[in-house]
């Protein structure tokens, strides 16, 4: 079975490969775009800018067609692009999606261009759009590989371009939190990196050759029990960190609050689902006995994340740091429901993957709004903006209600997807969890009430309201949220193939069972469809 | 005979050695240093290495400790050092434990494996044994021939060694004065 | 007309769409015209729904109709339907009903406000969220509306949000509400992992089959029980009611009386079978809590001087009665009571707000008074609220509230006596209200310079698009009663409407000494709420008596001030803890790993002294431990 | 008696080894540069007498070849440390070792 | 008998030593036209070094494709190897020189002094160091250890008028002698524990015979004795001490040549020594290497934490990277697996890398090569903003970061650990790489993200720029192909085994 699907890669990458590389193409049009931004004149700005939307957009709008001509309802890896790298370590460029990683690809091309577009760095935006583009060609990157090393390095390389986003277009404590971030998550990626290759030399046992090729070692590799949990941890770690998962959190508020608006969109949007990613893609397909065992550990620790992180949401003064924290939490529910091993659970993780990066992201978008007009992020010196701006504060509130997990609205639907999964195998860990509801609730509308209610003091009284470009963008943002929220069928029947095929794969290689969906008595009866 | 030869050998090395780390005249600690120098040379006397005992003599008594006690006369540098006292926090006790352990180690390493030294060199060529030159014409067959690399490499050596005195000899044009 | 059953929330949908977009444009008055328009087409659908399922038999009383496929992974399968069953249309009808009287009034309430075509816009999208909730098929979908019905209720209660009390009140209405949806959820996730959907005919199949361990029932069942006092407001969640009439008085006739608060009730009653097939101590601790709910709230009543206040802790008394039903198993007497309730609360909730507004947002009781004669209308119609409330025949109160107490007496007689003692005070301290607003000295006059920003000194009768509102549910809170008279059996036509939802459930008390003597329970009810309304006027209008207004009453027993100075004190400090933790000792030790490594290379650095004889000695030192393993290696 | 006792090998090897210690400890203590220099050449000739000691033991000639080489060495390296001493020592008279410390942190 | 006793000398291949009669010649012709020809220009001397460096690459390159063909053996009586190890090492050498003379040519002419002999150590210098990469003989090699430390002594001390320059180059002789004592007393006792002093000799006669308790004692301490001199040469902690000083105080462009030829000798020294020699005694020697190697990663990338100075900083930073190398060197003495073949590829990409970072060091440092403080290169970004980037690729090259060389060197040598099993040396280097990396992110702080403090315009020479240009271009070019150069790597190969 497992060569015939193996055979099936190869014949599909061939396929594929005649036609148009396209994974490549979405990391190698940014890089390129980069390049060129970067050589540009700055004489003429407004070209720079609009060769880096170009780009961005074109990346963008390739994501959007691999999302159309993806093949819905099959769980294999799609648009497999295989060509030899280094050869002498047996390390190949070897990139493919599925159900899991379609939308993360999908949430990069598109958030990308809308933060080019609707954030402006203020100074120096040649090398700002640079970055972001060579930000958004190492995203892409890490989750297109399908080889340890190619992985690996794209994973690490995004810190580069971050760290200067962070440094150089950040606030007032920008060094101290760019130095944090690129040391705390390069300290995670030293175990990785050393998993890696361990994981690729005892793999070499049964292959019979040495590659970094995550299918193969997938498929037909089997590590000695201990040995493939400390392989698994040395990744979760690195994956951990990235998450971030509790208590390797405190470096995230600090990048997320010195970052500059667009980095904060990207940091949360797509920056820490590299880590979830991670979890799904290299811990549970790569050491499915090891993630079984790691289960409880890692359900505590996301739990605790959930409530932890909304406490400490709760307490902040910094209404960046309070969405900052509030992404501790949210991380949590899909650090849960990747370690439940449910069909929901993992289809709800993969899906709130994707709402955490628009929502947060959204609402990164709007604390910059707040801080371009009034020049502070502090709660206190904001209040009654609602009264001054009203649409403004209901856009906040769309997406503050989308984050707060309000049926009908993004959050939501994976939110209850991850807990409903959960709940069946992790029984009392989702309980827990399902409180952090109540705490989002608490931190959300507290911040809410103070930045927005109120009578508005002589500062806040003159704050202007959206601005058309602002306005478009959030209602972009406000249109998947509202989409994908009441309509997420397309979305799940992309991702539930994938997210299937995972969970016999997990079940084939460890003592784990996921439970056999119940049928109720009177199923048949009830669903007639009107009359 | 040879005890004798050893012990007073012995004696003037480690005297020789100690007054060059004990006199406090860098003048006086040369002059120790040839003491030293001398015992070493009588030491290869009794090893049969007389090329080397002239050697030693020549090269390093002669020439080398003669090199040093002009550079002291040159630069004018023979004013003692005080070496009652000791600027360095806990140089000295430090110092004495390196100095002692190393040889302490060493001893006790060439002690517990005194029997072990191995046996299986090339031999000294016995038909050239009785020989007056013996010595010497051992050493320049091996010299020339086996050794003949690292021979050549000396030269090297000593170019750098003339580069450098070159180098180090060299006018400057000093770049302060002129400011 | 029963596939056209999705036109009922749609049309709401469409007024909040439409508000939305052209809201500003269309202004006032316009866009509460539209509203109102939008709830009413809503209700001639929900009629004609109403009498599609009338016409057909009790077995076909059912249909789902389905929009579309929403959260499909694995097993699970949940689709957005309606459900149109009697229960469903029950309860959309006086949704609607009432929420199209309560639009209309307040397009007369809410003139002036520069925030008007928001507030219809607010409205509208309850109407429709509360919609969603009671038609939904299954849980998810009701809990769509739940959470929708939550968010509108914020947004309403803090619709002056420039007002930090409204504003509070909001987030604390959400954050309480919240604590319940949780419950909810586990109730959710618990039926899905014991029967493997969230379809209410799923999950009452399995619990009527049989199916379901009782251990799970009763899991669900309690779960379900924690959110519906959440959003019913019961002990000990209910403390977000009261602070909810923050929110303009049409909000808190139609949601916060009428409407949401009930939706508790409709959900256990929805679950009913599984509430059956639970432990028989669950039904207890419901209608305890019931109970208790009931008298706490009656007491605190008693001593409340803002007329909102005591209407609302009048109907977080209700409510307790209508989960002392449930507890009971009287669930028809339940909703019974619900429609009644939502016929005279709203009305009495509309007479307040047409007081306050022509007292010019006075709310004080005590600055009233003879208000009859100024604004005879809202008097009179008030006058059939309080009547129907006290439980005087043959208002609607009466019947509902005396088939509650009836099979609480049949299940524990000493919850009835709660039941009674409650319905006493309720007569006791609604006659004190209408005397204290109605009747006596107008004690406005002394105040009247308070008002004077308003110009006009002296309350005036209200507008008739708030007085025709007043009358209709006037009319319908005298007549109320008749849906199920306790007469003979074909006399309760509520009970054999909703004879498909809750036949395996409803108790049967039939043969009962309760039901035996059914008669002169009756009467002792009635003797109870005159004996109420006698000791009221003894006290406020003939001033035979001192007041019992004691301060702790007043304060609602201080249970909502201890909360929130735990909240402030305690809470806050563990909060604060937590997040001086993350700060200091998660944190704190990442930074200090950094600030040791600095620490580190400064002293390490210390030992770079520059002077080459230290370098010899660190060298030679290195080189002692080396050649000593060497030594030990070749030694040992 | 003394006579009858003939000097080992290892007599010589410890020997050379004492002597490589007390070089050892000149370099050390010593401040001037040059008498540290001469240290050094103590710690040479100990290795020196190390090597004759061992040819002899091995009857390998090419243990003295070796020391003759070391001889070699040491000639260019006391040309060359004195070289750069002298440079020192002529802008900085009587500078010790102590006194060279510009550099260091 | 004296006829009869005539030499017969071993055959000299000539061919195979083609490099160091190159470097030779170069030498003496430098001298003697410097000298003759009193118009001989300046660049003169620079062009004879660099074609000299570029000759030997070339002879190199073509013994290189020599021994895909031949084995590799040993020649002159048993001195050196020829080998595939030697060849790859012999040509990172000259390609050291060659970049070393690019900015030694830049520095001379600024600060308008002549400097043959400078060149001329250059070159005596590498055959030092060719001869230690290539000795099969512990005396060969330490001889030519010595004429590679004789050189640098000179070249470090070399200009006078700095007083750091002069102090470094006394440190430097002064503890260098002394650690050459120790190196050779080891030759000593590892001769007298084996009886030879050849390389190959000595593998073979210690594998002849298993190892007696209480009579290795005297190989084991010569062992010591052996590393300790090597661990000085390659700055392994605690025998690093002298670096940091000697980098400062040293010219700039001698300092990235002995960083980068200076630590390739001495690593390919040891690299032969105790995987070939002593490899029968690997048990003994591998714990210390393993010990030294993670003493050196935290020493250096701790140590540089504080300092305040860059080329300082780059001083420390090559301390942890001589950790890493010994990671690959211990990776190497379990006796299978790549270490070898990884140690000598880190060698050359940081040998690429140092002499790139260096170049920029010596564009800012001023006439005097004295401004190399970290306040210096504020504002970088904003003065030269393509240098300051070539700086970052370089920098993030040396913390690791991918798609550089420098990822590609870290990554080779933790995967010969790991392959060996070595993941406590190799978690340990990693998370030291992590503290090693706040160094270069406080420099690449200082460029991008602080402010200039001056504004004097910079100039770069060309042949820095030179320099600067190809290091960036070929840290890229193998951090993305790193085929090109692990292709080379993975042939390394020590001869005759």
């Amino acid at each position: 079975m497992h060569v015939s699907t193996l055979i099936a890669n190869e014949t599909a990458a061939a396929a594929t490969h005649a036609t148009f590389p396209i994974l490549s193409a979405l990391i190698l049009v940014p890089i390129l775009g980069a390049a060129l931004v970067a050589v540009m004149s700055n004489r003429r700005p407004e070209w720079v800018k609009l060769t880096a939307t170009l780009f961005a957009v074109a990346t963008g709008g390739m994501s959007i067609w691999l999302l159309a001509s993806f093949k819905s309802h099959e769980a294999g890896f799609q648009f497999v692009s295989q060509h030899d790298w280094i050869s002498a370590w047996g390390i190949s460029w070897h990139l493919g999606i599925d159900g899991i990683s379609l939308f993360l690809v999908v949430l990069t091309g598109i958030l990308f261009p809308l933060v080019i577009l609707g954030v402006d760095p203020h100074h120096d935006e040649k090398p700002y759009l640079a970055w972001l583009l060579l930000l958004e060609a190492g995203v892409m990157g890490s989750f297109l590989s399908l080889d340890l090393f190619l992985f690996f390095i794209f994973f690490e390389i995004v810190l580069v371009p971050m760290y200067f986003l962070i440094g150089g277009w950040g606030y007032d404590k920008r060094i101290y939190a760019a130095t944090k971030f690129f040391l705390y998550t390069m300290f995670g990626s030293a175990f990785m990196l050393v998993g890696i290759i361990a994981t690729a030399a005892l793999a070499r046992h049964d292959i019979g050759y040495f590659t970094f090729d995550l299918v193969k070692i997938a498929e037909n590799a089997s590590f000695a029990t201990n040995t493939a949990r400390w392989l698994f941890l040395s990744f979760a770690i690195a994956f951990a960190v990235k998450v971030p998962l509790f208590p390797l959190h405190t470096w995230l508020p600090d990048a997320h609050t010195q970052a500059p608006t667009g980095g904060s969109v990207i940091l949360a949007g797509v920056l820490l689902k590299m880590g979830t990613y991670g979890f799904l893609r290299f811990g549970l397909y790569l050491f499915p006995a090891a993630a079984v065992w790691a289960k409880p550990a890692f359900l505590t620790l996301a739990t605790i994340g959930i409530i932890y992180g909304a406490i400490a949401a709760t307490m902040q003064t910094d209404l960046k740091r309070l969405v900052a924290y509030s992404s501790v939490a949210h991380l949590g529910f899909i650090v849960l429901g990747t370690f439940a091993i449910t069909s929901q659970a993992l289809s709800g993780s993969v899906m709130q993957m994707v709402n955490h990066g628009i929502s947060t992201g959204a609402l990164f978008l709007m604390v910059g709004m707040i801080y371009e007009r009034r020049h502070t992020r502090a709660i206190a010196e904001l209040k009654g903006i609602q009264a001054v701006a009203p649409i403004f504060a209901a856009a906040f509130m769309v997406v503050m209600l989308s984050s707060i997990g309000v049926p009908g609205l993004n959050g939501f639907a994976g939110e209850f997807l991850i807990l409903i999964g959960s709940f069946q195998t992790a029984r009392w860990w989702t309980v827990v969890a399902a409180t952090g509801v109540i705490l989002a609730a608490l931190y959300l509308l507290w911040a809410y009430q103070r930045v927005f209610h109120g009578e508005p003091d002589e500062a806040n009284s003159s704050f202007p309201e959206l601005k058309a470009r602002e306005g478009i963008l959030l209602l972009v943002f406000i249109a998947i949220i509202g989409f994908t929220g009441l309509y997420p069928k397309p979305m799940l029947s992309r991702i539930e193939p994938s997210v299937n095929k995972l969970i016999t794969h997990v079940e084939e290689h460890s003592t784990f069972k996921a439970p056999v969906g119940k049928t109720a008595p009177t199923e048949t009866t009830t669903h007639e469809g009107g009359e | 005979m040879e005890l004798v030869v050893f012990v007073l050998a012995a004696a003037m090395v480690l005297v020789g050695a100690i007054g060059v780390i004990t006199r406090s005249n860098p003048v006086h600690a040369a002059l120790s240093l040839v003491l030293t120098l001398f015992g070493i040379a009588v030491m290869f006397v009794s090893h049969e290495a007389h090329f080397l005992a002239a050697v030693q003599v020549i090269v390093y008594a002669g020439a080398i400790v003669v090199l040093f006690l002009f550079v002291i006369m040159l630069l004018g540098v023979d004013r003692s050092e005080d070496i009652s006292i000791e600027p360095i926090t806990a140089q000295r006790p430090l110092a004495a434990i390196v100095g002692l352990g190393v040889s302490g180690i060493v001893i006790a390493a060439l002690v517990s494996s005194r029997s072990a030294i191995s046996t299986s060199g090339d031999g000294i060529d016995a038909s050239t044994v009785d020989a007056a030159d013996a010595n010497i014409r051992q050493l320049a067959r091996s010299i020339f021939s086996n050794n003949v690399f690292a021979f050549e490499i000396t030269s090297v050596l000593l170019i750098v060694a003339v580069i450098g005195t070159v180098l180090m000899a060299r006018r400057i044009k000093l770049r302060e004065a002129g400011k | 007309m029963l596939n056209l059953v999705w036109l009922i929330p749609a049309f709401p949908l469409a007024g909040f769409l439409l508000n939305t977009l052209f809201g500003r444009k269309l202004s006032e008055p316009k866009s509460g015209v539209l509203a109102t328009l939008m709830t009413a087409a809503s209700f001639v659908v929900t009629v004609g729904v109403y009498f599609d399922l009338l016409s057909r038999t009790t077995e076909e009383r059912h249909s789902v109709f389905t929009l579309f496929s929403w959260l499909p992974v694995g097993s699970l399968k949940v689709d957005m339907a309606l459900l149109a069953d009697p229960l469903s249309i029950t309860m959309a009808l006086f949704i609607t009903g009432i929420g199209s009287l309560i639009h209309l009034y307040a397009i007369g309430y809410m003139h002036g406000d520069p925030k008007f075509p928001k507030f219809f816009m607010y409205l509208n999208l309850f109407v429709f969220s509360m919609l969603m909730l009671v038609l939904g098929e299954n849980l998810l979908v009701t809990f769509l509306g739940w959470e929708g019905v939550g968010a509108c209720s914020y947004f309403l209660i803090s619709f002056w949000h420039t007002r930090d009390s409204a504003a509070t009140a909001g987030k604390k209405a959400f954050v309480t509400n919240r604590v319940g949806d949780w419950g909810m959820m586990t109730a959710m996730f618990l039926a899905f992992s014991s029967v493997g959907t969230l379809s209410y005919a799923g999950i009452n199949a399995a619990a009527s089959s049989n199916h379901l361990a009782a251990v799970t029932a009763t899991g669900i069942a309690m779960m379900l029980f924690v959110g519906a006092c959440g959003k019913s407001a019961q002990l000990p969640l209910y403390l977000w009611l009261p602070d909810a009439m923050e929110g303009p008085t049409p909000v808190s006739a139609l949601i916060h009386a009428a409407t949401m608060v009930t939706s508790g009730v409709f959900l256990l009653t929805r679950m009913s079978p599984v509430l059956h097939a639970a432990y028989p101590w669950s039904g207890t601790v419901i209608a305890s809590v019931g109970a208790a709910t009931a008298l706490f709230a009656a007491t605190v009543a008693v001593a409340q001087t803002d007329i909102k206040k005591v209407l609302a802790y009048s109907t977080v008394s209700q409510l307790g009665f209508m989960f002392l039903a449930i507890g009971s198993g009287a669930y028809v007497a339940a909703i019974f009571h619900m429609i009644t309730h939502a016929f005279f609360k709203a009305l009495l909730f509309l007479g307040s707000g047409s007081v306050i507004h022509g007292m010019h947002h006075e709310q004080d009781m005590r600055k009233m008074g003879a208000l009859r004669k100024v604004m005879p209308i809202t008097g009179f119609t008030f006058i059939i609220g309080w009547l129907a409330i006290a439980g005087v025949p043959p208002f609607a109160g009466f019947w509902s509230k005396d088939e509650i107490l009836l099979f609480a007496f049949a299940n524990n007689r000493f919850l009835w006596l709660v039941g009674v003692v409650t319905a006493l005070l309720t007569a006791y301290y609604m006659t004190r209200q209408v005397i204290m607003v109605f009747y006596g000295e107008a004690r406005w006059n002394d105040h009247a310079e308070d008002h004077g920003a308003h110009g006009d000194h002296t309350p005036h009768e209200s507008p008739w698009m708030m007085v025709t509102p007043l009358v209709v549910l006037a009319g319908l809170a005298i007549v109320g009663g008749a849906m199920q008279l306790p007469f003979t059996h074909s006399t309760k036509f509520l009970e054999h409407w909703l004879e498909p939802i809750v036949h395996h459930s409803e108790r049967d008390i039939a043969g009962t000494w309760a039901d035996n003597n059914k008669w002169l329970l009756l009467v002792f009810a009635v003797v109870i709420a005159s004996a109420g309304i006698a000791a009221s006027i003894a006290v406020y209008a003939k001033g035979k008596a001192r007041a019992i207004e004691p301060q702790i009453l007043a304060d609602g027993w201080r249970y909502d001030s201890t909360i929130s100075t735990f909240m402030g004190g305690p809470g806050r400090k563990a909060f604060d803890g937590i997040s001086a933790f993350d700060a200091k000792i998660v944190d704190g030790a990442v930074v200090g790993v950094g600030h040791e490594v600095r620490a580190l290379s400064g002293i390490l650095r210390k030992a770079q002294t520059g002077l080459v004889r230290s370098y010899a000695v660190i060298i030679g030192l290195g080189a002692v431990v080396m050649l000593a393993w060497f030594l030990l290696r070749g030694v040992l | 008696m003394l006579s009858t006792i003939a000097p080992t090998n290892t007599w010589y090897l410890v020997l050379a080894a004492v002597l490589f210690g007390i070089g050892t400890l000149g370099v050390m203590v010593r401040r001037n540069p040059l008498v540290m220099f001469m240290c050094i050449e103590l710690m040479l000739n100990a290795v020196n007498l190390t090597f004759v000691t061992l040819a002899t033991a091995m009857s390998d000639i090419n243990g003295q070849v070796v020391v003759f080489f070391v001889m070699v060495v040491a000639a260019a390296e006391v040309v060359v440390g004195l070289g750069i001493i002298v440079s020192i020592m002529r802008r900085r008279t009587a500078a010790t070792a102590d006194d060279l410390s510009a550099l260091k942190g | 008998m004296l006829l009869a006793a005539s030499l017969n000398g071993p055959d000299i291949p000539w061919s195979h030593i083609l490099p160091l009669l190159i470097f030779l010649g170069a030498t003496c012709a430098l001298l003697l036209l410097g000298s003759l020809i009193p118009s001989w220009p300046r660049v003169g001397n620079a062009v004879v070094t660099i074609s000299a460096s570029v000759a030997a690459i070339v002879a190199s390159v073509v013994k290189w494709n020599y021994l895909h063909w031949h084995k590799g053996d040993t020649y002159i009586a048993d001195a050196i190897a020829v080998d595939r190890f030697a060849v790859f090492a012999t040509i990172v050498i000259s390609l050291a020189v060659v970049g070393a003379s690019l900015l030694m040519s830049a520095y001379l002419s600024r600060t308008d002094s002549e400097g043959p002999e400078l060149y001329a150590l250059f070159m005596t210098a590498a055959i030092g160091a060719i001869v230690m990469v290539s000795a099969n003989d512990l005396v060969v090699l330490f001889l030519g250890l010595e004429t590679l430390s004789l050189s640098l002594y000179l070249l470090a001390a070399s200009n006078r008028r700095r007083e750091e320059s002069q102090e470094a180059g006394l440190k430097y002789f002064v503890l260098g002698g002394f650690a050459s004592a120790f190196f050779l007393y080891g030759i000593a006792l590892v001769y007298g524990g084996s009886g030879k002093t050849s390389i190959s000799t000595i593998h073979d006669s210690l594998a002849a015979y298993v190892s007696i308790h209480k009579t290795d004692a005297m190989l084991l301490v010569g062992i010591g004795l052996l590393m300790i001199g090597l661990a000085f040469k390659v700055s392994a902690a605690p025998f690093q001490v002298w670096t940091p000083d000697v980098y400062e105080g040293a010219p700039t462009p001698v300092t990235a040549f002995m960083a980068s030829a200076g630590k390739v000798a001495a690593f390919a020294a040891m690299l032969r020594i105790l995987t070939v020699a002593l490899a029968s005694r690997a048990d003994d020697w591998r714990p210390v290497v393993w010990a030294l190697a993670i003493l050196t990663v935290f020493v250096g990338s701790t140590m540089a934490v504080v300092q305040t100075n860059v080329k300082r900083m780059l001083s420390y930073s090559s301390i942890s990277h001589a950790g890493f190398i010994l990671v690959g060197v211990e990776a190497a003495g379990h006796m299978k697996g790549n270490g070898l073949n990884s140690s000598m590829a880190y060698l050359a990409i940081y040998t690429v890398l140092v002499l790139g970072s260096f170049a920029i060091v010596l564009a800012l440092s001023g006439v005097d090569d004295s401004e190399t403080s970290l306040d210096d290169f504020k504002g970088l970004a904003k003065r030269r903003p393509a240098l300051a980037l070539a700086f970052s690729v370089l920098l993030f090259a040396q913390a690791g970061v991918p798609f550089t060389a420098g990822f590609v060197a870290k990554f080779g040598v933790i995967k010969s650990a790991v392959e060996v099993n070595s993941y406590a040396i190799a978690i340990a280097a990693m998370v030291a790489a992590v503290i090693g990396a706040y160094l270069y992110l406080r420099i690449v702080v200082s460029m991008w993200m602080e402010e200039p403090t001056s504004n004097n315009e910079i100039v770069i020479a060309r042949p820095v720029r030179y320099v600067i240009a190809l290091s960036v271009a070929a840290t890229l070019l193998v951090g993305i192909f790193p085929d090109l150069l692990l292709n080379a790597a993975e042939l390394v190969r020590f001869a005759p085994k």
